[in-house]
C-alpha cells in the first residue's frame, strides 16, 4: 500500500515536473524542475528494485548532467528577457499528435504480460542471493565487457568533442616558454641605430 | 575471451590507432599534419587488412553481442575505405590545417560504425550507434567559428538525440516484450504470435535507424547538415555512416525482425518510396551542390530500402552492391566538389556557378557527369547495375508495384542530375574561374579511377561483386 | 523492242534532266525528242501488227521487284492489243508534243527541264500501259502523277501554278487511296496482283461477299469500285475532277499531252484493262456508267460558260472522259478505247491549236479578247477547225465522218443497246453532244470570227508597250509577233498583230489533224465492230460481241440524233456569237443564277474548300495547339514537370530550417507509421 | 569470317575513336570520326557480304558467358538486325560529314558523342542478351542529350530535357518487364526467350510494359510530343541520326521482343496498336500540314510514318511486317536526307522558318532536285523506297482490317499534301528575298552526303529484294510464331455462286480457295 | 499492486512530454536538451520496469549504458550549444535557420 502511494506520488511529481521543464519560462527553473524529475524517477526505480540505477541516476544526472546544464545556463550570458515566450504555432497540432502518441504507447504497453515472454531465454536472470550492484557488476565485466569498453570510448569521444569544440587558444594568456627564453640572445633583442641630425627617431 | 580478442582485430586496431593519433596530435604542434594524418591512415589501412584477413569468418564474440562475419566485413571495408578518403582529402580543406582531433574522431566514428555493422544485440547496436553519433555531432560542427557549421552541428545533435530517443524507446519495448536484447532471441519470439508492443518496438526502432540512413520522414536533418558541415565531413556523412546504418538496419530487419515481415515490410516500403520521391523532388529546388547531394543521398537510400523491403538474400546482395557503388560515386562526387574553388581559393558550392564548367575543367566535368549519370542510374554507367539489382530483388519478391513505382520515380531523380550536367555542359561560362591545380595527384587518381570504374568498366567486375555480396548476404540467411 | 520503247524516254529524261548543264539546251531537246520519235517509230509497227492480226501478246520481265510472302510482283512489260493502242497514242502524241514544244517553249530558260519532264512522263505512262501487274500499273499511275505535278508546276514561280500542281497531286492521291485499297483487296481475294491471273480468276469470285470496313458487300463490286475510285481521280471524273481545269496552269503542250491525250485517259485504260473484273460486278458497272454520264453532263455544262480557251478545252476533256466511262459502264470497252484513241488525236490537236493561238496572242487566254484570228493564223485556224469537227462528231452515218463521229456514235449506240440505265446514259450523251457542239463552236467563233477584241487585254498591252517582263506570266516566244502601232487603236487590235506560229508547232498540228480526220474511219472496224473487234482485242479487254452487234442494229433515229443535236448546237453557237452577239449577255442576265452556278463550276472548288481544305488546316491547327500543346504536353510532360515543381516548392517549404519543424515532421512520421502498423495489426 | 569478332570490332572502333576524339584537336577529331565511321561502314559491308541468307537465323554470334555476372556479353545478328546495323553505319559517316562545317565549337566532344552513339546503336541491334540490349537501348539517351543540349537551337535545354526524361520514363517500365521475364524464363538469352512461352496473362502485362516503353521511343501518338521538340532543336546531324536510327530502336523492339515473345498478348492487343496508329497517321499528318518550322513538319511526318510501321508490324503477317521493316529502313534514309536538306539551307540562312525561304529552285537547282526526290520518297512515290514499304505494310494491314488500312492509307493523301506544301513554300515561288538569293547551291561535301542517300532511296525502291532477302527468313519465323494467336482478318470472304464463266476469259475459279485470305 | 503497466504509462507520458518539449519549444535550445534528457529518462524507466518485471538484469545494464551515453551526449550537446552561442550570440531556436530549403 505504501508502495502504491509512493508510486503515485513519485509518478505524479515526475510528470508534473517534466511538464514544468518544458513549460518554464526561465531555463534555470527548467533545470530545477529537471532535477526534481530525476529525483522522483530515482524513487520510481527504487520501487522497482533497481537500487544501483536509482543511485546512478541521482549521482550521474543530478550530480553531473544537471549541474552541467546549470553551469552552461549561467555561463552563457543569455538575456532571458529577450527570449520569446511562445509555442503557439505548433501547440494545438503538436499537442494533438503527442496525445495520440501517448495514447498509443499506453495502449501498446498495456499489452504486456509476463506470460508472453519466454523467460528461459533471459540472458541474465536476476537472483535474490546477490545484491543488485554485485549482479550488475558481474554482468558488466564479463558478458558486456566489450560494450563496457566501448562505452569508455564513447565518453572519450565526448570528452574530445567537448574540448575540441569549446577549447580556445586564449590570446591574452602568457605562458612561460623556457627554451625560448634560454635561446634568446642579445642580438635578438637589441638594435644599435645611428640617426642622422634632424631626421628624427624611427621606432 | 582472449580468443574473442583475436577476432576483433579491426576494432582493436582502430582503438589503439585512434589513441596513438590522439597522442601524436596532443604532443606535437598542429602544423604536423602529415604525421597524424599518416598515423590515422595507417590505422585505417591496418584495420582494413584485418577485416580482409577475417573475411569469411562467421562467428560471434563476447557472448553473442558482436558478430564477426562477412556481412559486417563487407560493410567495414566500405566504411574504412570511405573514412580513409575523408581523412586523405581533409588537410587541403581546412585552411588552418587539419587539427588532430579530426582524424581521431573519424577513427572513433569508424570504430563505432564497425560495431554497428557487426552488432547482433540491441545493446551493441546502441553503443556503436552512439559512438558514431557523438563523433559525428562534433565533426559536423568542427569548424566551430563557422556559423553554418555550428548550426549544422546543433541541428544534427538535437534531431539525432531525438532519433536515438525513439530508437531507445523502441529497443526498450522490444526488450520488454521479448525478454532479450539478442537479435536471434528477438527473432525467435517474433516468429510466434505478434503483439502490439512488439509492433511499436519495430516501428520505433526502424524510425530511429531511419534517421541515421536519412530515410523520409526522418531525413529532415540531412540537407542542412550536409550543407553546413565542412565538406570533408559531409563527404564522410554521405558515405561511411550510410553504409554502417544501412548494414545495421539490414541486420536488424532481417536478423531480429525477420519473422515479422508483415509488420516491417510495409513500413520499409513507405520509407523507400517516400525517400525516393522526396529526395528527387527536393533535390530539384537546390542551388547548393552539397545540399543537392544530400537530397541525392536521401533518394539513393530509398532505392536501397527497396532491396530491404524485398527481405530476401537477393535483396540484401543488392543493397550491398548498391552501397559499394553508392560510396564510390559519392566519394568521387565530393572529391570534385572539394576541388570547386574559385581563383581566390574559396570553396564554390553554388550550382549556377558551375555553368560552363566543362569548358574550364573538362576532365573534372566529365568525371562529375559520369558520377551524376551513374547516380541517376542511366546505363551504361555502372550506377545502373545496383538499381537493377534492387528492382530485380523487389520483382522476385513479388513487389512489382513497388518496383514500378520506384523506377518511375527514378525518372524524377534523373531530372536533377541531368540538370547539373546541363549547367556544366550546356550553359555559357559563368564568371567563376576554376583555376587548375586544386587537386592532388592522389585525388585526381581516385577521381579518374572511380569515373572509369563507374563507366562501363564496372560491368566487368559484376561477377566478383556478386560473389562478394552473395557471401556477405548469405550470413543473414 | 518494247524495252526500248519504254526505257528510251527514261534514258532521255535522265540525260536531259541531270546532264542539262553539261550538254546544253539544244542537245537535251534533241535527245528527248529523238528518243520519243524512235519510240513512236517502234510503237506503230506493234500496233499495226495487232491491227493486221499478226501481233501476239507477250510479257517481258525486266527485273525482280518485290516478293513478300504471296505478294510478288516484278518489273514486267506486257504487250497486247490494249497496250499497243495506248503505245501509239502515247508515243505519237508525245513525240509531236516534244516537237511542238521546240517552238512553244523556245524562249523559256528551263527548256531541258521541260523536255526531261515530258520524257519522264512518257516513260511513266508507258510503264502504266505495259504493266502486267497492278502494282506496276500503280507505279506508272503515280509516275504520271509526278510528271503531271512537275509539269503543271513547271513555272514554279507562279503561285497559281504551284497551287494547281499540288491540287493535281493531292486530288489524284485521293483516287490513289481507292486504287491502293483496291489492289490490297484484290490481293486479299485472289492472292496475287498479276493482272492476267486476277482476270482469269475474277469470274469465279462473282457473287461472293466480303466484309469491308465493317459492312458486308459483294466482293467484286467492292473491289471494282475501289479501283474505279482510282480511275476517277486520274481521269478527273465528277467529284475528283477539280484538279483538271486548274492543271491548265501548265504549259499548253503539257495540257495537250497529259491532260488531254494520255494521262487522264489512264482511268479509262485501267477500267478496260480490268474489264473482266467489272463484268462480274454489275453494280460497279452501273456506278461507272452513272459517274461517267454525270461527269459528261457536268463538264459540258461548265464548258459552255468559260472564257478561258484552255479551260473550255479542259472541261471538254473532262466531258469526253465521261463518255468513255459510260461506254465502259455499258460494257462497250472497245468503244471506250476507241473514243480514247480518237480523242487523243483531236483533243491534242485542239490543245496544241489553242496553244498556237495563245502563243500568237501573247499569252492571252481569255476568248473575250480574241476574235477574227482566222486570217492572221490560218493554219492554226484550220487545224482547230478540223479538231472541232472531230470533237463535235461531224459525219454522215454509214458514209464517212471525222474521228469523233465514229467513236462518239459508237458509244451512244452501245449505251442505247445495253438497255436499262444505258438508255438514260444515251439521252444524257445526246444532250451532252449538243452541248459539246455548242461550246466547241462557241470557242471557234469567239476565237477566229467576229472582230478583233484584244485591245483590252493586259497581256497584249504589255506586249505592245514592252512591259511584258512579268516574271510570273508565261513567257515563251513573245518577241516576234508584234509590231508597234500606237495609233491604230480603233480596230480593236491596239496595234497588235498576231503572227502564225513557227514550223515546229505547225507540223504537229498538221499531223494531228490527219489523225483527227482519219483515225475514226481507219480503225473503227477493229475497235468496235463485233467480229473484227474480238479478233483485234484478243481478249485483252472484255469485248462483248453481242453488245456490239446490238449497237450496230439500233434504230436509225438513234444513229441520227447525235448529228442532229450537233447541228442544233452549231446553230445556237453561230446565232449567239456571230449573228447576234448580244444574245449571250441577255441570256446571262435572264438566267443569272444558272449562269453563276455553271460559271463557277457548280461551286465544287468552294465546296471542297469548305469541306476539306479549310477544315484540314483548322483541325491541324487545333490538334497542334489545343491537343498536342494544350492537352498532351500540358497535362503530360509539362504537367508532370509542373507537378514536380510544385512538389519541389512544397518540399523546400517543408525544409523550413527550424529544428522544431524537423522534429515535428519526424514525430508525425513516427506516429503515422505507428498508427498504420497498429491499424494493420488490429 | 568465323574467327573474326566483327560485331565486337564494330562496337570497338567507334568507341576507341570517341576517346581519341576527346583528346584530339578540332580538325583531327573530324578526320578521326570520319575515318572511324567509314571503317565501320566497310566492316558493315563485309558483314552484309558474308551474311548467309537462308542460313542460320543468328549469325556472327559472339558469346562470353559470365563476363557480366548474371548476364552475358552475347552478340549476334539476324537479317533484321543486320539491315538496321547497315542503316546505322551507312548514316554515320554522312552525319559526320554533315557536321563538318556546321559544328565549330567543341568539335572533339561532338564527334565523340556521335561515335559513342554509333557504338550504342550497333549494340542495340546486335545484343543477344536482354540486359545487354537494355543497357545499349537506354545508353543512347546520354549522347543524344548532349548533342541536343550543347549544339542545339535556342530552346535546346527544354528539348533535351524533354527528350531525355520522356524516353527514360518509357524505358524504365520495360526494365521491370524484362526482370519479370528473366525471372519467369530463367535466362537473359534473347534467342531462348524468343521461343519461350510465357503464360498468357503474364504476357499481357509484359506486353503493356514493353509497349509503354517502345511507344515512347517510336514515338506513337499520344506520347510523341518530345519528338518535334527534339528534332527542331537538335543540330542537323542529330536530327538525322535521331530520325534515321534512334526511332527504329522502338520498332525494332516491337519486332524483336513484343511480337515473338508475347504472341498471345500481341494477338489480343493488336487493336491498341491499330487504334493509336490510325489516330497518329491522321492526326500528325494534319498537324504537319500547319507547321511553319521545317524540321517540326518533318518530325511530325516521322510520327505518321512510324505509325505505319507499328500498324504494319501488328498486321502480324508477312507483308505487313516486311513492309514495316522496309518503311523503317526507308524512313531511316529518307528522313535523314530530309533533315539534311533542311540543314543545308539552315546552314546558309540560319532559320528553319518556312516563310523565310522561297524560290530556291532558281539558285539551288541541284538542291531542289534532291529535295524533290526525298520529298517524293517520303510520300511514297512508287520507285522510291517509301513506296515499297508503305505498300507492303498497308497490304498487310488490309488483310487484318480494311478499316485500319483505309485510315492508314489516307496518310498518303495527307502526306502528299504537307510535303508538297512544304516543298512549294521552300523551293518554289519567286526568288525575291535578298538573303535567299545569295545562297549558293550544293557544295561537293553536300553532294557527297545527298548522292548516296538518293542512291539508296532509289535502290530500295526499284530493287528492294536486296534488303528484303536477308530479313525474309526472320519475318517468316516471327509470322509462324504469331500464327496461332493471330486473330482472323476482318475480310470474311464468303464464296458465292459463280456465274457461268464468260467465254474468252473464263478460267477455273480458284478464288474461293483463298477464303479467309490468309497468305 | 503496482504492475509494470504503471511504470510504462509513466514512461510513455514522460517520453511524450520530452518529444513535445522539442518541437513546441521556441524559446531556447537548452530546454530542448533537457527535453532530450526527459526522453532518455523515460527509456530508463521503461528498461528498469521491464527488467524488474522480467527478473532480468540486462535491462538495468542497458539502462546504465544509456546513462553513460546520455552524459556524453549532454556534454557534447552543451559544447555545441556554447559554440553556437559564441557565433550567434543567441540560443533562440527561431534563429537557427540559416540553412533551409
Amino acid at each position: 500500500m505504501i508502495q502504491l502511494i509512493a508510486f503515485y506520488l513519485f509518478a505524479t511529481i515526475v510528470i508534473a515536473s517534466a511538464t514544468m521543464v518544458i513549460l518554464a519560462r526561465n531555463p534555470v527553473h527548467s533545470v530545477m524542475w529537471l532535477i526534481l524529475a530525476f529525483f522522483n524517477a530515482a524513487g520510481l526505480m527504487l520501487l522497482a528494485g533497481a537500487e544501483f540505477i536509482a543511485m546512478l541516476l541521482v549521482i550521474v544526472y543530478v550530480g553531473a548532467v544537471a549541474v552541467l546544464f546549470l553551469f552552461v545556463v549561467m555561463m552563457l550570458d543569455i538575456d532571458f528577457a529577450e527570449l520569446r515566450a511562445g509555442f503557439v504555432r505548433y501547440l494545438p497540432l503538436g499537442a494533438l499528435v503527442a496525445i495520440i502518441l501517448a495514447a498509443e504507447l499506453i495502449f501498446a504497453v498495456g499489452a504486456w504480460q509476463a506470460g508472453g515472454v519466454d523467460l528461459a531465454s533471459r540472458a541474465a536472470p536476476a537472483v535474490t542471493d546477490k545484491s543488485n550492484i554485485q549482479q550488475i557488476g558481474e554482468l558488466l565485466y564479463t558478458r558486456y565487457i566489450f560494450l563496457f569498453e566501448a562505452a569508455g570510448i564513447v565518453l572519450l569521444v565526448a570528452m574530445i568533442g567537448a574540448i575540441v569544440l569549446t577549447h580556445r587558444q586564449r590570446g591574452g594568456v602568457r605562458i612561460q616558454n623556457i627554451s625560448a627564453q634560454n635561446r634568446r640572445r642579445p642580438e635578438d633583442a637589441t638594435r644599435l641605430v645611428d640617426p642622422g641630425v634632424g631626421q628624427g627617431m624611427e621606432l | 575471451m582472449t580468443a574473442d580478442l583475436a577476432l576483433i582485430w579491426p576494432e582493436l586496431i582502430l582503438t589503439i590507432g585512434g589513441l596513438i593519433t590522439l597522442m601524436i596530435g596532443t604532443f606535437t604542434s598542429d602544423r604536423q599534419v602529415g604525421l597524424y594524418q599518416v598515423a590515422s591512415l595507417v590505422t585505417l589501412s591496418a584495420a582494413t587488412a584485418a577485416v580482409v584477413a577475417l573475411f569469411g569468418t562467421d562467428t560471434t564474440v563476447f557472448s553473442g553481442t558482436l558478430s564477426v562475419d562477412s556481412f559486417g566485413g563487407f560493410a567495414k571495408l566500405l566504411i574504412y575505405a570511405a573514412s580513409f578518403m575523408c581523412i586523405l582529402i581533409a588537410p587541403r580543406f581546412f585552411k588552418d590545417g587539419m587539427r588532430a582531433e579530426y582524424p581521431v574522431l573519424i577513427l572513433f566514428a569508424a570504430l563505432g560504425m564497425g560495431i554497428m555493422a557487426s552488432a547482433r544485440d540491441l545493446m551493441t547496436l546502441y553503443v556503436g550507434l552512439e559512438l558514431n553519433s557523438l563523433a559525428a555531432y562534433v565533426l559536423a560542427s568542427f569548424m566551430r567559428t563557422d556559423e553554418r557549421s555550428s548550426e549544422a552541428g546543433l541541428k544534427y545533435f538535437v534531431l539525432g538525440a531525438l532519433a536515438s530517443g525513439m530508437l531507445l524507446y523502441g529497443i526498450s519495448l522490444l526488450y520488454g516484450f521479448t525478454g532479450t536484447t539478442d537479435f536471434a532471441g528477438i527473432a525467435k519470439v517474433m516468429s510466434g504470435e505478434m503483439n502490439i508492443g512488439l509492433i511499436f518496438g519495430i516501428v520505433f526502432v526502424i524510425a530511429g535507424l531511419g534517421f541515421k540512413i536519412s530515410a523520409v520522414p526522418f531525413h529532415m536533418w540531412t540537407p542542412d547538415v550536409y550543407e553546413g558541415a565542412p565538406t570533408p565531413v559531409t563527404t564522410f556523412f554521405a558515405t561511411a555512416p550510410k553504409v554502417a546504418a544501412m548494414a545495421l538496419m539490414t541486420r536488424v530487419v532481417i536478423d531480429a525482425m525477420g519473422p515479422a515481415v508483415g509488420t516491417w515490410q510495409q513500413i520499409i516500403i513507405f520509407l523507400a518510396l517516400a525517400s525516393i520521391i522526396l529526395g528527387a523532388v527536393g533535390a530539384i529546388g537546390q542551388k547548393n551542390i552539397k545540399r543537392l547531394l544530400a537530397y541525392s543521398s536521401i533518394n539513393n537510400v530509398g532505392y536501397m530500402l527497396i532491396g530491404l523491403a524485398a527481405g530476401t538474400q537477393q535483396g540484401v546482395e543488392a543493397i550491398l552492391t548498391y552501397l559499394l557503388v553508392y560510396v564510390v560515386t559519392t566519394l568521387g562526387s565530393f572529391l570534385i566538389v572539394m576541388q570547386l574553388r574559385d581563383d581566390q581559393g574559396n570553396q564554390v558550392e553554388s550550382i549556377p556557378a558551375l555553368a560552363g564548367y566543362s569548358q574550364r575543367r573538362p576532365g573534372l566535368a566529365a568525371a562529375l557527369a559520369v558520377f551524376l549519370f551513374s547516380l541517376a542510374g542511366i546505363p551504361p554507367l555502372f550506377g545502373f547495375w545496383p538499381k537493377l539489382l534492387v528492382f530485380w530483388a523487389a520483382v522476385d519478391a513479388n513487389l512489382v508495384p513497388l518496383a514500378v513505382a520506384g523506377i518511375v520515380a527514378s525518372v524524377i531523380g534523373a531530372y536533377y542530375y541531368i540538370a547539373i550536367i546541363k549547367t556544366m555542359y550546356f550553359d555559357e561560362k559563368s564568371d567563376t574561374e576554376f583555376p587548375k591545380g586544386t587537386g592532388t595527384v592522389v585525388e585526381d587518381a581516385v577521381i579518374t579511377a572511380s569515373a572509369l570504374w563507374l563507366s562501363v568498366i564496372g560491368y566487368l567486375f559484376i561477377g566478383v561483386l556478386a560473389a562478394l555480396s552473395a557471401s556477405a548476404a548469405a550470413v543473414l540467411f | 523492242m518494247i524495252q526500248a520503247i519504254v526505257f528510251l524516254p527514261l534514258l532521255a529524261a535522265l540525260v536531259a534532266g541531270l546532264g542539262q548543264r553539261v550538254i546544253g539546251n539544244v542537245p537535251s531537246k534533241i535527245i528527248t525528242t529523238g528518243a520519243l520519235f524512235v519510240s513512236c517509230a517502234l510503237s506503230w509497227p506493234i500496233f499495226l501488227s495487232f491491227v493486221t492480226g499478226t501481233g501476239q501478246p507477250e510479257v517481258v520481265t525486266v527485273l525482280h521487284w518485290v516478293s513478300s510472302g504471296a505478294l510478288q510482283f516484278n518489273w514486267e512489260l506486257r504487250v497486247d492489243t490494249l497496250t499497243a493502242v495506248m503505245l501509239v497514242v502515247i508515243t505519237t502524241v508525245s513525240a509531236l508534243v516534244h516537237l511542238y514544244s521546240w517552238g512553244y517553249m523556245e524562249e523559256d530558260p528551263d527548256q531541258p527541264r521541260f523536255f526531261a519532264y515530258l520524257s519522264l512522263f512518257t516513260f511513266a505512262m508507258l510503264m502504266l500501259v505495259t504493266a502486267n501487274n497492278l502494282v506496276q500499273m500503280f507505279f506508272g499511275w503515280e509516275g504520271v502523277g509526278l510528271a503531271s505535278y512537275l509539269l503543271i508546276g513547271f513555272w514554279y514561280k507562279k503561285p497559281s501554278a504551284n497551287a494547281a500542281a499540288i491540287k493535281a497531286f493531292v486530288v489524284n492521291r485521293v483516287g490513289d487511296l481507292g486504287f491502293m485499297l483496291g489492289i490490297f483487296g484484290t490481293f486479299l481475294v485472289f492472292g496475287t496482283v498479276s493482272i492476267p491471273e486476277i482476270l482469269a480468276a475474277a469470274p469465279g469470285m462473282a457473287g461472293s461477299t466480303i466484309t469491308f470496313m465493317g459492312g458486308r458487300f459483294d466482293t467484286m463490286t467492292i473491289l471494282c469500285l475501289l479501283l474505279f475510285i482510282g480511275a476517277m481521280g486520274k481521269s478527273a471524273q465528277l467529284g475528283l475532277h477539280t484538279w483538271l481545269p486548274d492543271a491548265m496552269e501548265g504549259p499548253t503542250p503539257v495540257s495537250a499531252l497529259i491532260h488531254a491525250a494520255t494521262m487522264v485517259t489512264a482511268g479509262v485504260f485501267m477500267v478496260c484493262r480490268l474489264s473482266p473484273m467489272f463484268e462480274t460486278a454489275p453494280v460497279a458497272q452501273g456506278v461507272v456508267m452513272f459517274v461517267g454520264a454525270a461527269t459528261c453532263f457536268f463538264a459540258a455544262t461548265v464548258a459552255t460558260t468559260q472564257w478561258d480557251i484552255k479551260r473550255v478545252i479542259a472541261y471538254s476533256t473532262c466531258s469526253q472522259l465521261g463518255y468513255m466511262f459510260f461506254a465502259a459502264g455499258a460494257g462497250a470497252y472497245g468503244a471506250a478505247m476507241f473514243h480514247l484513241f480518237t480523242h487523243a488525236f483531236f483533243k491534242a490537236l485542239l490543245f496544241l491549236g489553242a496553244g498556237s493561238v495563245i502563243h500568237a496572242m501573247h499569252h492571252e487566254q481569255d476568248m473575250r479578247y480574241y476574235g477574227n484570228l482566222r486570217k492572221s493564223i490560218p493554219i492554226t485556224f484550220w487545224a482547230m477547225m478540223l479538231g472541232t469537227l472531230a470533237i463535235t462528231g461531224v459525219g454522215i452515218a454509214g458514209v464517212a465522218g471525222f474521228a469523233g463521229f465514229y467513236s462518239k456514235d459508237g458509244i451512244l449506240e452501245a449505251a442505247f443497246a445495253s438497255g436499262g440505265g444505258g438508255v438514260v446514259a444515251f439521252w444524257v450523251g445526246i444532250f451532252v453532244a449538243f452541248l459539246t457542239s455548242f461550246y466547241s463552236w462557241r470557242l471557234v467563233f469567239l476565237t477566229f470570227y467576229g472582230k478583233a477584241r484584244w485591245e483590252q487585254s493586259e497581256h497584249i498591252q504589255h506586249a505592245v508597250h514592252g512591259e511584258h517582263e512579268d516574271p510570273s506570266a508565261e513567257h515563251s516566244g513573245d518577241d516576234h509577233a508584234h509590231a508597234h502601232h500606237p495609233d491604230a487603236h480603233s480596230d480593236g487590235t491596239a496595234g497588235y498583230h498576231p503572227h502564225e506560229s513557227p514550223l515546229s508547232m505547225l507540223i504537229p498540228l498538221v499531223v494531228l489533224s490527219i489523225g483527227a480526220v482519219f483515225a475514226g474511219i481507219a480503225f473503227h472496224h477493229q475497235f468496235i465492230y463485233p467480229e473484227e473487234g474480238a479478233a483485234f482485242w484478243k481478249g485483252s479487254l472484255a469485248f462483248d460481241e453481242h453488245l456490239m452487234h446490238a449497237a450496230h442494229e439500233v434504230p436509225l433515229w438513234v444513229k441520227w440524233t447525235p448529228f442532229t443535236v450537233m447541228a442544233i448546237g452549231l446553230f445556237l453557237a453561230w446565232n449567239s456569237y456571230i449573228r447576234n452577239t448580244s444574245l449571250p449577255a441577255r441570256f446571262v442576265a435572264q438566267f443569272k443564277l444558272l449562269h453563276q452556278f455553271l460559271y463557277n463550276k457548280w461551286y465544287f472548288d468552294e465546296l471542297y474548300n469548305i469541306l476539306f481544305v479549310k477544315p484540314a488546316f483548322a483541325i491541324g491547327r487545333f490538334f497542334w495547339k489545343r491537343v498536342d500543346e494544350g492537352t498532351i504536353d500540358r497535362f503530360g510532360p509539362d504537367g508532370a514537370a509542373a507537378l514536380v515543381q510544385g512538389g519541389t516548392r512544397l518540399a523546400v517549404r517543408l525544409q523550413s530550417g527550424y529544428v522544431y519543424g524537423y522534429a515535428f515532421v519526424m514525430l508525425l512520421g513516427l506516429v503515422g507509421l505507428a498508427s498504420w502498423a497498429m491499424v494493420n495489426f488490429l | 569470317m568465323s574467327g573474326l569478332p566483327i560485331l565486337s570490332l564494330m562496337l570497338a572502333v567507334p568507341a576507341i575513336a570517341a576517346i581519341a576524339c576527346l583528346f584530339a584537336g578540332d580538325r583531327n577529331a573530324r578526320v578521326i570520326a570520319l575515318a572511324a565511321t567509314l571503317v565501320n561502314f566497310v566492316l558493315g559491308i563485309v558483314m552484309w557480304a558474308n551474311f548467309d541468307i537462308g542460313g542460320a537465323q543468328w549469325q556472327f554470334q559472339e558469346r562470353h558467358e559470365g563476363l557480366f555476372g548474371p548476364f552475358n556479353y552475347a552478340l549476334g545478328v539476324d537479317g533484321m538486325a543486320l539491315m538496321l546495323i547497315m542503316l546505322s553505319v551507312f548514316l554515320m559517316p554522312l552525319c559526320i560529314l554533315a557536321s563538318w562545317e556546321a559544328i565549330t565549337k567543341r568539335v572533339g566532344l561532338y564527334m565523340a558523342m556521335f561515335l559513342v552513339m554509333e557504338t550504342i546503336m550497333i549494340g542495340v541491334f546486335a545484343a543477344q542478351d536482354l540486359l545487354l540490349f537494355y543497357i545499349f537501348f537506354e545508353a543512347g539517351l546520354i549522347p543524344m542529350y548532349f548533342i541536343i543540349g550543347i549544339w542545339g537551337g535556342a530552346n535546346r535545354i527544354y528539348a533535351a530535357f524533354k527528350f531525355f526524361l520522356y524516353t527514360l520514363l518509357g524505358s524504365v517500365l520495360m526494365l521491370i518487364a524484362m526482370i519479370v521475364m528473366i525471372g519467369e524464363a530463367g535466362t537473359t538469352d534473347i534467342p531462348t526467350l524468343l521461343v519461350y512461352n510465357f503464360p498468357p496473362e503474364t504476357q499481357t502485362w509484359l506486353w503493356l510494359a514493353f509497349f509503354a516503353s517502345l511507344a515512347v521511343k517510336m514515338p506513337m501518338w499520344p506520347v510523341h510530343t518530345w519528338l518535334p521538340d527534339a528534332h527542331v532543336q537538335a543540330p542537323t546531324a542529330g536530327s538525322m541520326i535521331l530520325a534515321g536510327v534512334l526511332l527504329k530502336m522502338g520498332s525494332y523492339g516491337f519486332i524483336r521482343f513484343m511480337m515473338p515473345m508475347f504472341p498471345d498478348a500481341s494477338g489480343q492487343l493488336m487493336w491498341v496498336v491499330f487504334g493509336l496508329s490510325m489516330v497518329a497517321v491522321v492526326y500528325t499528318s494534319l498537324v504537319a500540314l500547319v507547321q511553319s518550322d521545317m524540321k517540326k513538319l518533318i518530325a511530325y511526318s516521322s510520327v505518321a510514318h512510324m505509325a505505319i510501321v507499328t500498324a504494319g508490324l501488328y498486321a502480324l503477317n508477312q507483308q505487313g511486317i516486311e513492309g514495316a521493316l522496309i518503311v523503317m529502313l526507308s524512313h531511316g534514309v529518307v528522313s535523314a536526307a530530309l533533315f539534311f536538306c533542311v540543314g543545308v539551307i539552315y546552314d546558309r540562312l540560319h532559320t528553319r522558318e518556312i516563310d523565310r525561304y522561297g524560290g530556291l529552285a532558281v539558285n539551288m537547282p541541284a538542291y531542289a532536285l534532291f529535295f524533290m526526290l526525298f520529298t517524293m520518297a517520303s510520300i511514297g512515290l512508287p520507285g522510291t523506297s517509301g513506296f515499297v514499304g508503305e505498300f507492303l505494310s498497308l497490304a498487310g494491314i488490309y488483310e487484318a482490317s480494311s478499316t485500319v488500312a483505309f485510315v492508314c492509307t489516307t496518310g498518303i493523301i495527307l502526306g502528299a499534301a504537307y510535303m508538297l506544301y512544304l516543298y512549294r513554300r521552300v523551293v518554289f515561288g519567286e526568288l525575291i528575298k535578298d538573303d535567299v538569293k545569295a545562297m549558293p547551291d550544293l557544295n561537293p561535301r553536300e553532294w557527297a552526303i545527298l548522292a548516296p542517300l538518293a542512291a539508296v532511296a532509289l535502290w530500295m525502291g526499284v530493287y528492294p529484294e536486296s534488303f528484303l532477302a536477308p530479313m525474309r527468313g526472320d519475318v517468316t519465323t516471327v509470322v509462324a510464331r504469331l500464327a496461332p494467336s493471330k486473330p482472323a482478318g476482318d475480310a470474311h470472304l464468303a464464296a458465292g455462286k459463280p456465274k457461268a464463266a464468260a467465254a474468252g476469259h473464263g478460267a477455273p475459279a480458284h478464288g474461293s480457295s483463298h477464303a479467309g485470305g490468309v497468305q | 499492486m503496482i504492475s509494470v503497466g504503471h511504470y510504462l504509462a509513466v514512461s510513455a507520458v514522460l517520453f511524450t512530454l520530452g518529444v513535445l518539449g522539442i518541437f513546441i519549444n521556441r524559446k531556447n535550445i537548452i530546454v530542448i536538451l533537457m527535453a532530450i534528457e526527459l526522453i532518455l529518462l523515460a527509456v530508463n524507466i521503461n528498461l528498469v520496469a521491464f527488467s524488474a518485471a522480467l527478473g532480468d538484469l540486462v535491462g538495468q545494464v542497458f539502462s546504465m549504458f544509456v546513462l553513460t551515453v546520455a552524459a556524453g551526449e549532454a556534454a557534447i550537446g552543451l559544447a555545441i550549444l556554447v559554440i553556437y552561442f559564441r557565433g550567434r550570440g543567441t540560443i533562440a531556436v527561431d534563429d537557427a535557420n540559416r540553412m533551409k530549403g
